[in-house]
């Protein structure tokens, strides 16, 4: 199993072969002996050397991250194997930039029209959610080319309430 | 004693006390929202009724609902937990009137305490010490004027009927006294229905001490000690402790004599908390009461090992308190994290949604009253408090080790939580030593919200990470759940943090 | 203050000692055999090394195999937990030989208190009261008859290096007495490879209540309270609390005394109990010292609001007692249950296997340690303490209550636990009335094993059962994990229950 | 949906049917309305008229049990649809009996030899759990036709040690 990982911004290749008493790693050519167990549904325990981790995932729509003990860190995964290539977001600085809901909650009104000028930073909308008020601002300066976004509606996490260009 | 009550709440203070309720053998209702049916509340009650849509509005603040489901399920007695209609006058009063009990105070009471100016004026005969300035509402600016030359700059003006930080203005010199009067006067009249302001001097950089009473129905009152409330955000209190760092007995004692004056100047019956201001020479003013149980009430509860849920129920139920002032003593020291479905990266935004992974810490010295379970999904409609996590100890350091070392094992994944936030306060030098004011979190959070690994050694962290993604790659492998190159999507998350703004978030929590 | 420990131990007791650790900011190294590798206490461990297969003799019993753990990983103490090597003399020594504090009390005391006669002639000079008999072995069963008749039938037969029931004989006549002795001495030799049999006056109906001390290597020695263990089984406690309900405070002070006298004739160090025995007319009569923590320590704990573990670290690492006896004050009450993997309604058969579903109570005045998590298979290797669930209140009433209410909360499915049991005692009108003595178990098992629906009134029972049907069929429905028709299988467990025998279930855990 | 369902040793019948706001059933003819949510796995936070009733399923190899807060019920559930039907064990007091393992654990002595007569209650076989030897006892007068533990092998639960006719 070959893994190319990416963490703390930096490309690593992690491989894994099964071993006895565990898996037998290379982590960027490092050969490491690792013994894993999955006492629960995203919980591992890591014993490495003697050393003992309880690492933590989290899965949402957009991120994985894994936790090691209280720190998080923020973990790019990809099977080499695997057809499908990540896409950055970033240096897209240039391109029109979707404006999505942080979280769920619901639309309290639009701070803009369709089609007017907006400075980064600038508010777009605003959405309620467990009694506050978040103002969702643009990216990026620009023109609003199209807001999705209903006074009234509620939203979920990813969903687009306006496009930037 | 009542064989049946109804808890008018949600969340885990309805789960508290639904708790108290079976310890007594006391029959319980729930009243649910459509968006609560799953709750932990729900699940935990004898009787569950619903009572309308998400927003608070049409359900858990609508009276007549309540009471109809009050009346149908045979409760004799509601407890209305806080926020909600717990300090709602009209709602006592209308239980009053259908012969159900309203666990708390008397309207009267409530309606008393209810308008600061009001409280002020009763207190001032009662002879109650609080911040220098005036009982009634500004009739001009000139009044104004005259009132703050008498007591000095820095002055605070106040909305009567305020809270919540609505209708207050900080004002330092007589040039700008005048339009802050007329924009806290329009905040206030906007917010609450009543423009009435007055006025106060400003206690520099002060902290928030409050002093729990109990009284019941029979001319007993007593105090059961402070609690150090000063860590804030935004009139959010957030993390609070007994006994408070500075408070020795003999000042304890002076608060409590005072809060049980305050009490008994208002006819106060059931529990109810008396708010100091304490400024910087360890002057104590009243603040205001608030007339409900507290959201950090169990930090009472350990330092006085008594259980202020069932004193409640039995004072209301017409029993005498069952102890004397004399027999009331503070030991140990006790702190309480409340815990917020926020994201501290970005900017404490509220962040709902489905709890994925729950991994909830035990053991010696740590209570955990919590309204969440693994595979819950936090409703949007209310207030971000999932749970509280109080560490008990020995003394104040025992207290704050032990709360570390849960907060270490306490893990929720799928929505944000503060949970790291109190990893940086508890581990902070001023936190330590105690040096605390209703300021003291800004400046916290000003230094930088830096993540917890950000304070660990370079070498560390890269070893850290090279166990991340040791870990990632076998997830991967041995939990058939990974997705791989879930990363895929074009999208992302928006790269501009936004900037959320308060708008009332519950005042209730105070 | 050390930097690093390593524990010798497993389950909830490893668990315990791990938090005290990172609470104190000490690293941890967790030991564990081939069948716990996924168990709780490597989890939360920062280091973890196997030392070998499941048999305890084969690891948890290899004081070569924990040692070199203890080189390698650099750890400067170790905590034995209870059970296991924690009352090994011999391991305590090659602690200290290669330089390895043992937190515990020396060899020298250990060994004193290792054997009962040597343990009474040391406690006689001290004049400690202990229950009248011989101190040393009987030679022959003339002296056996002769003592007998001396002290008066009934009398009690008993291993002088004994424990768990092994080796000893009540014995209520001279006729019994020669063969009685004859097959203790046999069993004693059989158990204990040490023959040497001693009479004592046999208490009837006694309770067993025991004194906690805490002793620092400087000279200072405190009692902290005593706790109430006459509810036994098979010589296995099983709940405890503590204060015992017929200790006042002036008995407490002078069995804390004669605790304390004991400790110091023993040059005892660290935490330890004195065992003492009590008659109906409430005279205590020293039995043994336990030279360990004991598995009930949170009662006392959470009466005297100390942390034992934390105290036996700091004692361990040179330091003074940070407090006098004059500062010790017993608050409110506290009851622990023992959660066993056993069958309460197949005669209390163990019962290991996976953990499948598990809810797990908390919440006001609940504290929980616990080794055990949902999806964990309990090896059958082990004594089946799976957890400890402790209630604390203002008054014992309280205190019961609240464990009635958590135990209601406490599920776990795939292994059979005790729970049940715990809800018989707590609701028992003697339990209740603090009618307790070393037969009270037995004689509340002996009114039949009624299943607690067997309490419910008919008309109730119907209900539920109307409700469980319904639920069967939901489950199938909403739930896919459901199998229907689960039942086809044609084998079924042996319809005939079994009848265990008790062999040696550690005496550890007494 | 239709289900047999024993419980108290009585059998009843449950059709379920999907209504608004949950589910319009008939147990033994009777119409319940039932309001159903399943929190988590095994456990059914169900609502009858008002009253609120957490179920936790338990299923163990052999048995069904439902139970109905800290009451426990045994239950077995039956689709009418499904062609298998429940061969009962009870009444089988004739013919050969097999004798199971209790519980995970090892084999420490056997107490007869094949082909031995036996006492109903006499013991078999001794199998140590946890600290504790558990002496399996026959559950009829008898011979005992065959002895399938070996004393050091290790037992899971439901393994035949024995079968006496």
């Amino acid at each position: 199993m070959v893994y190319e990982i990416i963490v703390g911004g930096k490309p690593h290749r992690l491989e894994l072969e099964k071993a006895a008493g565990g898996w037998e790693c290379r982590f960027d050519g490092q050969p490491v002996h690792i013994d894993a167990v999955i006492p629960r549904r995203d919980v591992l325990s890591l014993l490495v050397d003697g050393h003992a981790y309880e690492i933590k995932r989290e899965q949402t729509a957009t991120d994985l991250h894994m936790w090691v003990g209280s720190t998080r860190f923020a973990v790019e995964l990809r099977d080499p194997r695997s057809l499908r290539s990540r896409q950055k977001a970033a240096g897209d600085e240039k391109g029109p930039r979707k404006i999505l809901a942080p979280m769920p909650g619901r639309i309290v009104r639009l701070l803009v029209a369709e089609n007017s000028e907006v400075e980064s930073g600038q508010g777009i909308v605003v959405v309620e959610a467990m009694k506050m008020q978040n103002e969702i601002k643009s990216p990026k300066k620009g023109v609003v080319k199209k807001i999705l976004a209903t006074p009234g509606a509620a939203v979920n996490p990813g969903d687009i309430l306006a496009i930037v260009e | 004693m009542f064989k049946k009550i109804l808890i008018a709440n949600r969340g885990e203070i309805a789960v508290r006390v639904i708790r108290a309720c079976r310890e007594m053998g006391i029959a319980t209702v729930a009243v649910y929202s459509d968006v609560d049916r799953a709750a932990l509340h729900v699940r935990k009650s004898d009787e569950a009724y619903p009572i309308g849509p998400a927003p608070a509005a049409g359900s858990y603040l609508r009276m007549d609902k309540i009471l109809d489901v009050a009346k149908r399920s045979g409760a004799e007695a509601i407890h209305p937990g806080y926020g909600f209609l717990s300090e709602n006058a009209k709602f006592a009063q209308a239980c009053a009137d259908v012969g159900v009990k309203f666990i708390g105070p008397t309207p009267h009471s409530m309606e008393m305490m209810g308008s600061k100016t009001r409280a002020r004026q009763q207190m001032e005969k009662a002879g109650v010490p609080f911040v220098p300035g005036t009982s009634r509402g500004l009739a001009s600016p000139e009044e104004g004027e005259e009132a703050a030359k008498r007591i000095g700059y820095p002055v605070m003006l106040k909305a009567a009927a305020g809270g919540g930080g609505k209708g207050m203005r900080l004002v330092h010199t007589c040039q700008e006294l005048r339009s802050a009067l007329e924009s806290a006067q329009s905040e206030a009249q906007r917010s609450f229905g009543d423009s009435e302001v007055y006025i106060e001097k400003a206690i520099v950089n002060p902290r928030h001490i409050e002093m729990q009473v109990l009284a019941d129905e029979h001319g007993n009152t007593v105090w059961l000690g402070e609690r150090e409330c000063s860590i804030q955000r935004r009139h959010q209190k957030v993390l609070e402790e007994a006994p408070s760092p500075i408070v020795d007995p003999d000042m304890r004692r002076r608060m409590g004599e005072v809060a049980v004056k305050v009490a008994q100047a208002a006819n106060y019956t059931n529990a109810g908390t008396v708010e100091f201001l304490v400024d910087q020479q360890k002057n104590f003013y009243f603040l205001e009461m608030n007339t409900r149980l507290q959201v950090e009430h169990p930090v009472t509860e350990l330092t006085t090992g008594l259980d202020l849920v069932h004193l409640q129920i039995r004072i209301a139920s017409g029993e005498k308190l069952p102890f004397a002032q004399s027999d009331v003593a503070i030991r140990g020291h006790a702190i309480e994290c409340r815990i917020y479905a926020e994201d501290p990266d970005n900017n404490y935004f509220p962040s709902p949604g489905k709890i994925t992974v729950l991994l909830q810490p035990s053991g010696p010295g740590i209570r955990r009253d919590s309204g969440m379970y693994e595979g819950w999904n936090v409703p949007m409609d209310y207030d971000p408090l999932l749970a509280k996590l109080i560490g008990y100890g020995t003394d104040r350091q025992q207290a704050i080790v032990r709360l570390q070392r849960a907060l270490y094992e306490y893990f929720v994944a799928g929505i944000k939580t503060n949970i790291s936030l109190f990893q940086r306060i508890l581990c902070d030098a001023d936190f330590q030593a105690g040096k605390l004011d209703t300021g003291y979190l800004d400046r916290l959070l000003a230094k930088g919200n830096h993540a917890v690994t950000s304070r660990a050694p370079e070498p560390q962290i890269e070893a850290l990470e090279t166990i991340a993604a040791i870990a990632a790659g076998l997830f991967a492998v041995l939990d058939p759940a990974s997705p791989v190159s879930k990363n895929g999507n074009t999208a992302g998350p928006p790269s501009v943090p936004s900037n959320w703004k308060q708008k009332g978030r519950s005042e209730a929590l105070r």
